[in-house]
């Protein structure tokens, strides 16, 4: 069932005026033997109806009860306006805004987020968003060498040299994943410092890293995959005394009430990046989310993804239109900043409709209630027997609990009352098999925390 | 310009605004501190347990506005966009065609969308089922053995696959082949993208005809080749018809062959690239799939290749384990030590996805043909009629495919307007305009795709609006130079946009200075 | 007119339409027989069980088009209309104020969007819980003992009111009262409901400071009188001052007194008609509770009533059963031997109901009332500054409710355009126009409510359009006159739309002729 | 938490320019012993998030299995782009289109519509919604007694006589006590025929009624309250015979297979009228959906409610209006043809976008669908050991079935297992207290039929 309008005589019409007599002679400059491609594993179509009540039923399978599992999506309330406002057609079935006159919508929308998300991470610029959080890291490491081949220009010998980048204190695992399978083919290499004692980073740690040989930057996530509140002026200085560049990896939510990183260590880090997720997305699977990019002014033009600017029509009237558009690949192709085209557009758009219905007295609250619900959270876990804080170091909405025994047992176990109780860590951190990240937003109740206090003590056999 | 009288509006792309100013006012110029959507509050906590010296002490500068003026605001600006549910798109290369909304609902299922991306097998198999189901539905579309669903759009797509070869060559111990054959015709993210892979580019022409020379191709063609990445139908609008003795030459070369899915609408389900010989590839479903391109994305770009890629493929993807009742599980990089990695923190674009999968069901096999079938006959009688309203196709003696690029170099020099001008005249009627100047080799192009979700008639006036213009350029050049009229805003000044680089609204500019 | 230059466009409510004609096309035009969406059709089957005499023989002449066709052609059709959503909207005694959307999407959860109007009791009770908390809030809300949801729209409700108030004098043989006193100042749907329920209006004349004349009163009112029909605060904008006394008087005359709600907003959770005296009352939800008017509907009318009233409510309501456990049941005619019984199929507007809780919800009992002020400080302050402006007042003594008159009557007489002129005009400006000529004994009057939902800033830009529009008049009436310009067309004819009526397009027009 | 975007500031400035101090000040028209209402049994405000939560919660209580309830209500496929549209802030949040030039959008979707309605039912004209279907019965009775009235003018003894009106055969019972509750202050009485063995009316029956006196109109539902298909041509033969105006009753998508009422008869009936919810509209608990109001065209000044014309502005361009509203209320007041204001617009809306993407033959198909369901259903409930038809006549849609035992408790033990089973007629019907009637639609998937099949047997006792 294809979505063509086409009547039979309306399509003898058509081939009439080309002049052929059927439509698959349109097809013969095409070898024969390529021709009548075997499809037949894939099954008739379907109405609308049979295909909405089939993925109705699956996505139904997997309704769950509530949900204490962050590390790096967040379950937050979007107003109902966001995604009635995003979904309108003119937004969702767009395409690039490459005609400006016939784009001021989704270009101003853009214009809007840029300065937003400048004023959330107090960076002087922001792109128009790249894939999600993993990837951005990717593209900021990649700039951060571009940035610092470039000042280095008259030192030949660094462009072909590996390019040390160090992770400092707790990034997210995929993250680093990420980013290291992106970056590998242009001779980076990301070593991480792990972390102390109170599960954060270390300024010694760093500093023994950096003795290793040249940093070309170091990589903060703030708050960092354990939730725990990493000392980063400490760590930016770090960076700044081994002459590297700062990236800094941080939660927009948690920015409302966190130190935004242009102020770290006094006059703030060179590049900023996350995932916009929390910023009015859905979890749904992870996906479509946005990453952000943010930079000082002077990086600007190794920023990678579009950049819109505002500037003023033949009239004089104010409007707006991709800018330095020689950093992208449809201009520079080999020598663009990266090979990103399609970006995440409408997630930005729904991000800025979000931030501003919340404000930042909103955003502000929402972090403050994910603080107190987190806190809630802890106290009703670490009252079960057995159960206790693994590290010490302050957290942000976001806590890692060690069981006392295997963690992906326990969780499973929650699972089995409906609950997505947070992520073992022992898949990636073998010492933390015990552990369970765990995380709570504004959106879970003092009945949710029950209830997970509850299934715990049912794993753990502590019920009486 | 003469300024249009009072009780003319030009101004916002909406009814009833003599009143100016405010239609372009942005959400910063209506906040006031203070005010506040109330109801999307949570009641305020304090934050004492954390630590000052982390603390923000002032807050972000986002604007504070009242629930009525964000909806009022982000309204008045949608409308000011060209969409495909408002007007014919016809943007070469691009895919414009009708997003089923359908789709759209079986995406926003409240089970998809709250699931989060780590939570456990046992409470995710309806997602992975769908996810499964739409590799298996990839791999036939494409004649290939496996599908990777994670890279998030065309360009990742072509990192991810790029990368792939480059990882079987080292697997292989095959280290010296340095170098990605791309043709000049070729979209810009597959240079960027062999450049991300560590590659260098070697570039080869496409002929007047609009295939590859194959001479350059066997001439730049050797030990150093790692592969070659080809679009086919390629950006010239036309299918390549010797990809057989491509295939072979590269092949033969020790390189392999990398398929831009941008174009496979113009074959779908009628001729596979598989079957064509390349061993590796992406979709982009946000074009072939018609997932919705929501203003600049998200897009989806699954990768899929031959056998001898498998190991290769990026991670994670779905498995489905046969037994009693199927069950599906990941596969993630512990079980795959050769993968190239994970290209995102997650696993992709999940919701363009199950849009993705819900078109596929829809379609089925009758309709995916279907849609190659009228998307080629669109094209073609669009073509037709163009040239035989006058105007010079690029390629006069080939077929279209699902697209086709008219040059008006001659009326850039008989009649002073260029395809730039054209463009721009066709917004003024109603049209979003082809895509222009790509490719680079043809001057003054357009590149026109109008999809097979367009009637003839929409067609029909398409063909009548550049006659019109042609005409209207003959007698009144600057009428057409000037255009836009009728839009919100005339030309941009571009200009002054890169050299006067204003990114950030005033309001939320750090105190060292204007961005 | 003038023909505008090729290059402006005025037409359609959107951008870049220098092609005329498709913006207005109709969806029959736009279609062709075999043409489908397709995705819409089950498969074919036979109706061969059907005896062929009750058959169709000729399908109906509805469009055949794409989805596709349809998305943009009603897409297109939207950006025509003003709406809150888009605009400045203070068309008086209509209360547009901002619906917000949690309340739409409160009502559009899967759960009550699937529930059959009879399905059982024990698979309703989260429904049942909704409602009977409505009926809680809405009890207290108007101070009085009883309500009943199922009104459909305020006139439904004004219609339950007055079926009850006959009721009661039935009920108490008191049958000679044949008469319902309205002041002349009322809504139309008062005296149309009046004669729906079989009686005689008598109409009280309002005076000079915008209160009913007393003396009036007390000469209409006697033993012919079944009840007053008042609104309050009064669709002249002002409160009724004198409510006491006209309560006495229509009380001690045997008389019930019936409220009508629209005007609710002006005083919500502030004062309660029935601590005024009222008997009966309706709430328009669809204003004060902010449900979304659509395009004309739907609403819903709620009805409330003193004690005396109780047994002659509509059915069915809502009972909650208390227990261990509270349980919640319909009551139905059955059990309400005096009920005047059921006014629609099921139970009213269901869904309008569900949004109207979420709003109160999310208003809690201080939010109501920061309605009443904010709605009366905005009126009065919009009331204020076009004075200044130079504007007349109906009743420049008195204090604006949420609703107040401007007069026109001078700018009619010296300058030449009326009432109508100006709101036509200040739809060129990007603001709905006021009502106008209602209610009628103000002449040339624009009854303007800006509603609690309004920024300052979006008062003073009506204020400027005004005073705008006034020197406009001065200086070219012309242009003042007619307006619009700026919109998809400009004033229609309505004498040709009654004399050559066109209800249907062509196409579906029965053989028998033009209709 | 109400919607208000005052700061203290602006406040302050508004009061200063009204010269009174504080809001309170302008109340102060208002008799003080009316002010200071206790309205502290509402609860406070609460968030957007907490509102949804709990009502979703509460809708989530109401979730149930497949449906197999019809009765004026039917559970049939809705196109997503329906809602998606009409959805849309534009036709959402818009009033009724007073000011034409303004809402010309609202404008020509009801001409559509209009247009529309006309061709399903056959008849000339529409209007552009009543409320509902039973209140639509109502005000096609009242208009029925306004044209009887207009037309004997000349005898003024029946203006103030009893209007008799026959409801001939099975109409919905509660269409039938609301148009009693809506007419019978206008000395109008309804009488209804009853039902013959098959169960519909018959010629003779209805006969029988107008012996009793003179007749103003006939009314006819079909498919009738039972599914069953009513002799139309000769009950609308006899309500000719009789000098009686004929009423049709129906359901728009039984339309696109059974004989429009504009053909009852040859020449059609006077009035069609009946509920839109099957055309797009969600059953959300019977409303919001909207009554439909068709007529001869003789008749169209006395159709109430609103109606929309085509006509052309000032430039010659064709343009749409409210058109003969000298109808109305708000220009006729008390000599009104109804009190109608508010109708059903946005209902209206979706029903108009619905008709256009089904279109003739996907309405077509949908009714087929609906019909090739039900008959399975019947067979497969006839399957269990003591059900049987009750009624012999072909029915559309839906069926009474005889379960041999008081069919409310089936229901019951039916709604335990998550189905909607049906109506139990026991509360309608006495002598049907064994009866359940039936509806199988579109939706209903041969799974759904098999679940109803086996709870059917549970209640019923033979599961054996
Ligand atoms: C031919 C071709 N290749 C690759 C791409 C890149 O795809 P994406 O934009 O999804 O990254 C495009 C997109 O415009 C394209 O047209
Ligand atoms: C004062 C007044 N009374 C009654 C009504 C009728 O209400 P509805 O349109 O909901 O039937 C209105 C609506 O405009 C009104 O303003």
């Amino acid at each position: 069932m294809p979505f063509i309008p086409h009547t039979d005589p309306e399509v003898g019409a058509m081939l009439d005026a080309i002049g052929v007599d059927t439509v698959d002679a349109l097809f013969d400059e095409i070898d024969d033997r390529l021709r009548g491609a075997d499809i037949s594993a894939i099954p008739p179509g379907e109405n609308e109806m049979a295909m909405l009540a089939e993925l109705a039923g699956r996505a139904r399978e997997d309704e769950t009860g509530p949900c204490f599992l962050g590390a790096g999506c967040y379950d937050h309330h979007i107003p109902a306006a966001v995604w009635d406002l995003a979904g309108r057609g003119e937004f969702l079935t767009a395409y690039t805004p490459y005609q400006a006159e016939a784009s001021q919508g989704t270009l101003q929308v853009i214009y809007e987020y840029q300065s937003m998300m400048a004023a959330l991470t107090g960076m002087d610029v922001s792109n128009a968003s790249v894939y999600e959080g993993g990837s951005a890291l990717a593209e900021a490491v990649l700039m951060a060498v571009r940035i610092r081949r470039r000042r280095r220009r008259t030192r030949p010998a660094s462009d072909s040299a590996t390019a040390r980048v160090a992770v400092a204190g707790v990034c997210h695992p995929h993250y680093v994943e990420t980013a290291r399978c992106i970056v590998r083919h242009q001779g980076i290499e990301l070593v991480e410092t792990g972390f102390g004692p109170s599960g954060t980073g270390t300024a010694e740690a760093l500093a023994e890293v950096a003795a290793d040989g040249d940093l070309v930057a170091v990589v903060v996530q703030q708050p960092n995959f354990f939730g725990a509140i990493e000392p980063v002026d400490d760590l930016a200085a770090g960076a700044k005394a081994n002459d590297a560049l700062t990236i800094a990896v941080v939660n927009p939510v948690a920015l409302a009430a966190l130190k935004p990183p242009g102020q770290w260590n006094g006059d703030g880090v060179d590049i900023a990046c996350g995932d916009g997720q929390p910023l009015g997305v859905p979890m749904a699977s992870g996906g479509p989310s946005f990453g952000f990019l943010c930079a000082r002014r002077d990086h600007v033009r190794q920023l990678p993804g579009r950049l819109v600017g505002r500037t003023v029509d033949a009239n004089g009237r104010i409007g707006y239109a991709l800018t330095l558009q020689a950093r992208e690949q449809h201009i520079r192709r080999g020598k663009a900043t990266s090979n990103i085209c399609t970006n995440q557009g409408l997630l930005v758009t729904a991000a800025t409709i979000h931030m501003a219905l919340l404000g930042a007295s909103g955003l502000g609250a929402v972090a403050a209630e994910c603080q107190r619900r987190t806190r809630q959270l802890v106290a009703a876990a670490c009252a079960v027997g057995g159960v206790t804080r693994r590290f010490d170091a302050p957290h942000f909405h976001e806590c890692v609990l060690d069981l006392g025994r295997p963690a992906d047992a326990v969780a499973a176990s929650l699972a089995k009352r409906g609950i997505v109780g947070g992520l073992p860590l022992g898949a990636y951190y073998p010492e933390l098999a015990n552990c369970l990240l765990v995380c709570a937003t504004e959106r879970r109740t003092a009945a949710d925390i029950d209830a997970f206090q509850d299934a715990l003590r049912h794993a753990l056999g502590s019920d009486a | 310009m003469k300024q249009q009288p009072d009780r003319v509006s030009h101004s916002p792309g909406a009814i009833g605004k003599a009143r100016t100013g405010t239609a372009s006012a942005t959400i910063f110029d209506l906040g006031a501190p203070g005010r506040a959507a109330a109801a999307q509050q949570p009641s305020p906590a304090a934050l004492d347990d954390l630590p000052a010296a982390c603390r923000r002490t002032v807050p972000p500068e986002l604007p504070e506005v009242s629930e009525l003026q964000a909806v009022r605001h982000y309204t008045n600006l949608s409308v000011r966009n060209f969409a495909i549910d408002n007007r014919f798109y016809p943007l070469g290369s691009c895919t414009m065609k009708y997003n089923p909304r359908g789709a759209h609902r079986a995406a926003s299922l409240p089970g998809f969308l709250a699931r989060h991306p780590l939570a456990p097998e046992s409470v995710s198999q309806g997602f992975l089922a769908c996810l499964h189901e739409l590799q298996e539905t990839l791999k036939t579309v494409t004649g290939t053995a496996a599908v990777s669903l994670t890279p998030m759009a065309g360009a990742q797509g072509e990192f991810a696959g790029v990368a792939m070869i480059r990882a079987y060559h080292q697997a292989r111990g095959d280290d010296a082949r340095r170098e990605i054959v791309i043709p000049t015709a070729a979209h810009g993210t597959n240079p960027a993208t062999a450049v991300m892979c560590g590659y260098a580019v070697r570039e080869v022409a496409v002929g007047t005809d609009g295939d590859v020379d194959i001479d350059q191709l066997r001439a730049a063609v050797g030990a150093q080749t790692a592969g070659i990445m080809l679009t086919n139908p390629s950006t010239c609008g036309v299918f390549e018809r010797r990809i057989g003795d491509i295939a072979d030459i590269v092949h033969n070369a020790g390189g392999l062959l990398y398929y831009d899915g941008a174009n496979l609408n113009a074959i779908l389900g009628k001729v596979r690239p598989g079957d064509m010989g390349f061993d590796v590839l992406h979709m982009n479903l946000h074009k072939t799939f018609a997932t919705p391109h929501g203003g600049g994305g998200p897009g989806s770009g699954p990768v899929a290749v031959a056998e001898r890629l498998v190991p290769f493929l990026p991670v994670p993807f779905v498995e489905r384990v046969d037994g009693e009742e199927p069950r599906y599980r990941w596969v993630d990089a512990d079980e795959r030590p050769q993968s190239i990695g994970r290209l995102s923190a997650f696993m992709g674009n999940a919701g363009i996805l199950i849009r993705a999968l819900a078109y596929a069901r829809m379609l089925g096999r009758q309709g995916m043909e279907r849609v190659a079938d009228h998307a080629t006959l669109n094209a073609n009688y669009l073509m037709t009629r163009l040239r035989q309203a006058g105007f010079t196709l690029a390629y006069p003696e080939r077929r279209a495919t699902h697209e086709f690029i008219v040059t008006l170099q001659k009326e850039a020099s008989s009649l002073g307007v260029n395809a730039m001008d054209f463009a721009k005249r066709l917004l003024d009627y109603g049209f979003h305009a082809p895509t222009t100047y790509f490719p680079l080799l043809v001057p003054e192009c357009l590149l026109i795709e109008p999809t097979e979700t367009e009637t003839k008639a929409e067609l029909d006036a398409f063909v009548d609006a550049m006659a019109r213009i042609r005409a209207e350029a003959a007698q009144d050049a600057e009428l057409v130079r000037s255009a836009p009229w009728t839009l919100p805003v005339s030309r941009l000044d571009d200009v002054k946009a890169a050299r006067e680089l204003d990114l950030t609204h005033a309001a939320t500019r750090t105190p060292s200075g204007e961005t």
